[in-house]
């Protein structure tokens, strides 16, 4: 059935461990999972709320029975108030994860999140935290159009007080979540749904990874190829599909965003690529650019470029869908161009 | 609840009878053909619910408008929109009604009063407000509904909606189509409050059964009646049944939805009203039947010939 | 309405009143300070208003939470906000609530159950319901109180806040100031039904006289042991008065508002009972006022000597 | 009374008219007024809605003693279904302006303004138009803290569907004001409070300025300083009175950008600065910055730079709020700092 079939991107499964930890290999979604029931186990103020949390579908498998059912609530189609609702659950001690079935549905919520949720520490100087983490999944969907398929992650990033981050695989999607859970700040995390049934090794511990750290996912030498999320998957595949010699950076957190990461790889490589599936027009791929632009131009020995979704919504028609999400190949041949000087 | 077919007139019965079938061959079409992925699109099918869109649209022209949500083939084939070109939509082809660019839950045909629909829900509801608070502006002669299922009415944007239509008597017809369930989701688990008695303090409200054509288009009559005449809004809401699960081509399975596909049927009680008054013999419905076949097969051969769209149109009208 | 002084006793009538006068006296302050620019934020003044807050705070513990928005003053100092915490967040200094961070319509203080406000209609209200839901699913002897004025009852978040609340048994207490006022919209322009006849689809409701703190008083004091004996929701409904413009420092000439200052005052219908049962003598009543001066004079000297802001504290604690 | 404080921000006079133009010299305000007045007068599917869009303060007296009362429309407190109210208008036939009295307020509409009306054209394939304008005022106020504070200019720009345009003097206004009602796509048209007892020729017929056509306000050859709304006039007023040789482009539109005029001038001058009165991270001044980085790195001899609010929500203490804006000094400070190559 159509509805499943987004969970069939299969590829290289990346690996991000230790060689001396524990190697299990399970899939995104188990990942999540498992990332869920343990914050919850490990902290009863812990809880999850959001349309369609607690329904049999469990949020694409992600959280299908958990430990502590009775702290997963349901609600009405009411994503702003219920948003608040976090909201006065986390002032009051709790550390709420909201959960979006697509990222579409926040906009909604804005005035909570970026009126509220955003500036709620900083306008009480610190004196009440906000332990929050907003959930949602994008991606591409099937034939869904313009309403259900959007990314958001540089809109959020925008706002002063939100941290931003996209896993992009299962060892990634736990550490990253229960980084997020344990923070005393609003974090939106964003998870494309088309990584959900990869695969790849993740401890059976608690672990977080750190907040504000990108990480290198591959060295090289001629390029520095910034991406996050799916992104990184597609990256990774572009670069041994075609044996390019590009350094392959996640930043994981568009914000706080790891600038020094990115600046010390263009230091080396000379070059910049920004691969994000979002809306171009200040985006986080703008950013980037711009971040390399005013601090690390010295380095550059060609322009910087961004790869994004075109300027427009997604269309319905899956010939145009496809047409608007970069992928490897069109990543390669951008990277090319740029080494070939055009 | 409006009810009573009494006066139903067989001019009357066989039109809104040829509505109904029209809805339910359409959709029943889908359900082998869907998981074949030549529709790439999610689909919200209408069976068992045809009587609301049938007996609200009859009473629509072509310049009355029709806002809805992601349950679109109901009401965009009750309101007019061509066949061939909804079947096209659905197969991503450039003959669509939206020329591919909205699939199933954003149809579009200002020809027939339909200015495009939301695939985001509760939203939608403003907009038929504001297309009546157009047509109070301008005078014209021309009603605007706004049409909604029950999970819609748990959004802030309902209630804004309703306050505001109330207070500026802004005449749209909320027609709220409760079919019990928001996704998965129970009425009694999203809804707490009778929706009917929070809009009886804003407007007059009808209700109708939602599983009887009749029952519908009474209703719908009167609350077009009364809108006309006051100037204000009116409030109808229709009962009825989803069949089908939300999304996809599957018989729907949750206990709290049993249903009758007999006694709930609104295809089967106006024929069985029809008859009973000897309004059409079984001839004139098997032929019915037949002549919307013969048209499916029409759309889909339109459909399957007609082109895909090319990336070069990715970015014109943007 | 409840109402019904008869049960008043010395000593609760004394606290009431004190801080009745605590509130009215901190606003009449501000009204010849506020021209000379040395406050630098909007006011809303609750001059008029000052039962609601002081009836229902009375009931609170300082671990009992309240939510409140940009109409601060009252409930925040009947909560218990010390004055000088006040005074000096008015004054932007850093010795204020919020270090001068938030501003009259931000005021934070954890130590008394207020754990901030928002400028923005309507989202507030959610709050208290999400705290209402935490001392639920941690099973805490806590009162969660979201406060909020008949505007913002125009919101589509009060809805979606009344129905979650009802769905999952929330024990929250919603309480509307209802002075009648959305800024300078009158009620019957901007809401049109009956707010405590919507909300009785949803809970239970009591009504008050909110220019009479024994009424509000009275009314809240059930509303919350309904909430605590049922583990439901509650709604409060006072209808008040502002006396003042909705911000700054005039007196409100709105000809839809008309306030007589004798009847409409809640400090003089408190007073009156009083002395009519002897429960104070004038004597008690200028000593309450008095000290309350003093305390200001104190208040407003902390302000004045705080340091304000530097710079560099700008990006801290972000 | 601090409330009208704002307006006395008082500068140089703009003048952008040519020399045949009717000089007659009346304020921002008015101009809004007088453009707004003659839309309505001139189309009678142009209305008014919003919150106080009918009370007696008239907007911030840009809207006092209109002809057609009868075409404005006040609202109560519910700004998401409004937006959508708006839109239904639009769709059937009208040209609705939409009031805000503070762009925050617009995050309660962001299901309406970024899923709806952003994207209807579109997903219709223009088989209807969106002819929306929607007017906000921004600007710090008095104390009044991170909820009525902000600009978000860039948030809207970010999203495909969405023209912005800010427009930094009564010529100006007049005429971007005229051209986004003119147009059949939704605008977001952000005035700035400060701007509004600003005075300066404005011709009494209507008129329009070009969509997506920036300005050259002052020539210059050392640096291209770009700025939109007040930050205009703050860059105006640096530039007379530190007497700097800097080429101060007005875009306008936030989007549809100029790039061309942006690149053009880079290339005469080698250098850029963006100021930018908004959000730093993903924002305009990003998206400028990050666009002639990619277009227009041969040209630059030194790094391009942005100037914005810094990235915090802002606070309520008028020491702080000071500090919180640039202003001409800060903005004449940065540019030395870039032409000494620091
Ligand atoms: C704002 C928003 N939240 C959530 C969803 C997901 N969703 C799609 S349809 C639906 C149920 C709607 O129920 P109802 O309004 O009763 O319409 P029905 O499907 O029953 O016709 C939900 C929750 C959505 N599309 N938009
Ligand atoms: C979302 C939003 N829209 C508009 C405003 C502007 N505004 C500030 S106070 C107010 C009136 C609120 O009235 P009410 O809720 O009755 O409170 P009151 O001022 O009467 O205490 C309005 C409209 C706002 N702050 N937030
Ligand atoms: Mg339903
Ligand atoms: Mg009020």
């Amino acid at each position: 059935m159509p509805w499943s079939r987004f969970d069939q991107t299969s590829t290289a499964t990346l690996d991000a461990l230790p060689a001396s930890a524990n190697r299990r290999v399970i899939s995104f979604k188990d990942a999540m999972r498992e990332a869920i029931d343990q914050a919850m186990n490990n902290d009863p103020r812990v809880f999850a709320i959001g349309l369609d949390a607690d329904d049999k579908f469990g949020v694409f498998g992600s959280m299908l029975n958990l430990s502590h059912p009775e702290r997963v609530i349901g609600t009405p189609v009411s994503e702003n108030a219920m948003t608040g609702v976090a909201l006065g659950a986390a002032l009051n001690g709790m550390r709420p994860i909201y959960i979006h079935l697509r990222v579409d549905f926040m906009l909604l919520a804005m005035d909570q999140i970026a009126n509220y949720i955003a500036k709620w520490r900083y306008m009480t100087r610190g004196k009440v935290k906000v332990p929050i983490v907003i959930r949602t999944v994008i991606g591409r969907g099937w034939g869904c159009g313009a309403q259900h398929s959007q990314t958001l992650g540089g809109m959020f990033a925008h706002f002063p007080g939100l941290k931003v981050v996209m896993p992009s695989d299962p060892y990634e999607a736990k550490g990253l979540f229960l980084a997020a859970v344990k923070d005393d700040w609003p974090v939106i995390f964003i998870e494309h749904r088309w990584l959900y049934k990869n695969t790849g090794a993740v401890p059976e511990e608690m672990y977080v990874l750190p907040v504000g750290k990108g990480r290198v996912v591959c060295p090289g030498k001629q390029l520095t190829l910034v991406a996050t999320s799916l992104a990184v998957v597609d990256s990774l595949n572009a670069i041994s599909k075609h044996e390019l010699d590009v350094e392959l950076i996640d930043p994981r957190w568009l914000k706080p965003l790891d600038e020094d990461l990115i600046l010390n790889s263009v230091r080396k490589t000379g070059r910049l690529l920004v691969i994000d599936y979002d809306f171009p027009a200040c985006g986080f791929a703008a950013e980037v650019c711009a971040m390399v632009a005013e601090k690390g131009s010295q380095f550059l020995k060609s322009p910087v470029q961004r790869m994004t979704f075109p300027d427009c919504p997604m269309p319905a028609s899956g010939v145009l869908e496809k047409a608007y999400y970069p992928n490897a190949d069109k990543i390669a041949e951008r990277i090319r161009g740029i080494l070939n000087g055009s | 609840m409006v009810g009573d077919t009494a006066n139903l007139t067989r001019e009357l019965g066989l039109r809104l009878l040829r509505k109904l079938r029209e809805i339910r061959q359409f959709e029943e079409r889908i359900i082998p053909l869907y998981p074949t992925d030549v529709m790439v699109t999610p689909v919200h099918l209408h069976i068992g619910q045809e009587a609301v869109p049938v007996g609200v649209c009859d009473h629509l022209r072509p310049k009355d408008l029709l806002f809805f949500g992601h349950r679109t083939h109901g009401p965009a084939l009750a309101k007019g929109l061509d066949m061939n070109r909804l079947m096209a939509e659905l197969f991503g082809r450039t003959t669509g009604c939206a020329n591919s660019f909205g699939g199933s839950m954003h149809l579009v045909d200002p020809d027939n009063g339909m200015l495009g629909s939301s695939a985001l829900v509760g939203g939608g509801i403003a907009l038929g407000v504001g297309a009546a608070l157009a047509a109070k502006l301008e005078k014209r002669d021309q009603f605007c509904v706004s049409w909604f299922g029950d999970g819609a009415v748990d959004s802030g944007a309902f209630w804004e909606s309703l306050n505001f239509a109330a207070l500026k008597a802004v005449p749209v017809m909320f027609v709220c189509e409760d079919n019990g369930l928001s996704n998965v989701m129970e009425k009694k688990d999203h809804m707490f409050a009778d929706i009917t008695e929070v809009a009886g303090h804003f407007m007059e409200v009808w209700r109708a059964d939602g599983t009887d054509v009749h029952s519908v288009w009474s209703a719908a009559g009167q609350a077009l009646r009364h809108i006309r005449e006051s100037g204000k809004p009116a409030f109808l809401w229709c009962r009825t049944k989803r069949w089908m699960k939300h999304q996809g081509v599957e018989t729907d399975d949750l206990e709290c939805n049993p249903v009758d596909r007999e006694k709930d049927c609104p295809i089967k009680k106006l024929e069985k009203a029809m008859k009973a008054r000897n309004l059409a013999s079984d001839k004139e419905l098997d032929e019915i039947t037949q002549g919307i076949e013969a048209q499916l097969n029409a759309a889909l051969e339109f459909a399957k010939k007609s082109p895909f769209p090319t990336e070069d149109l990715l970015m014109t009208e943007v």
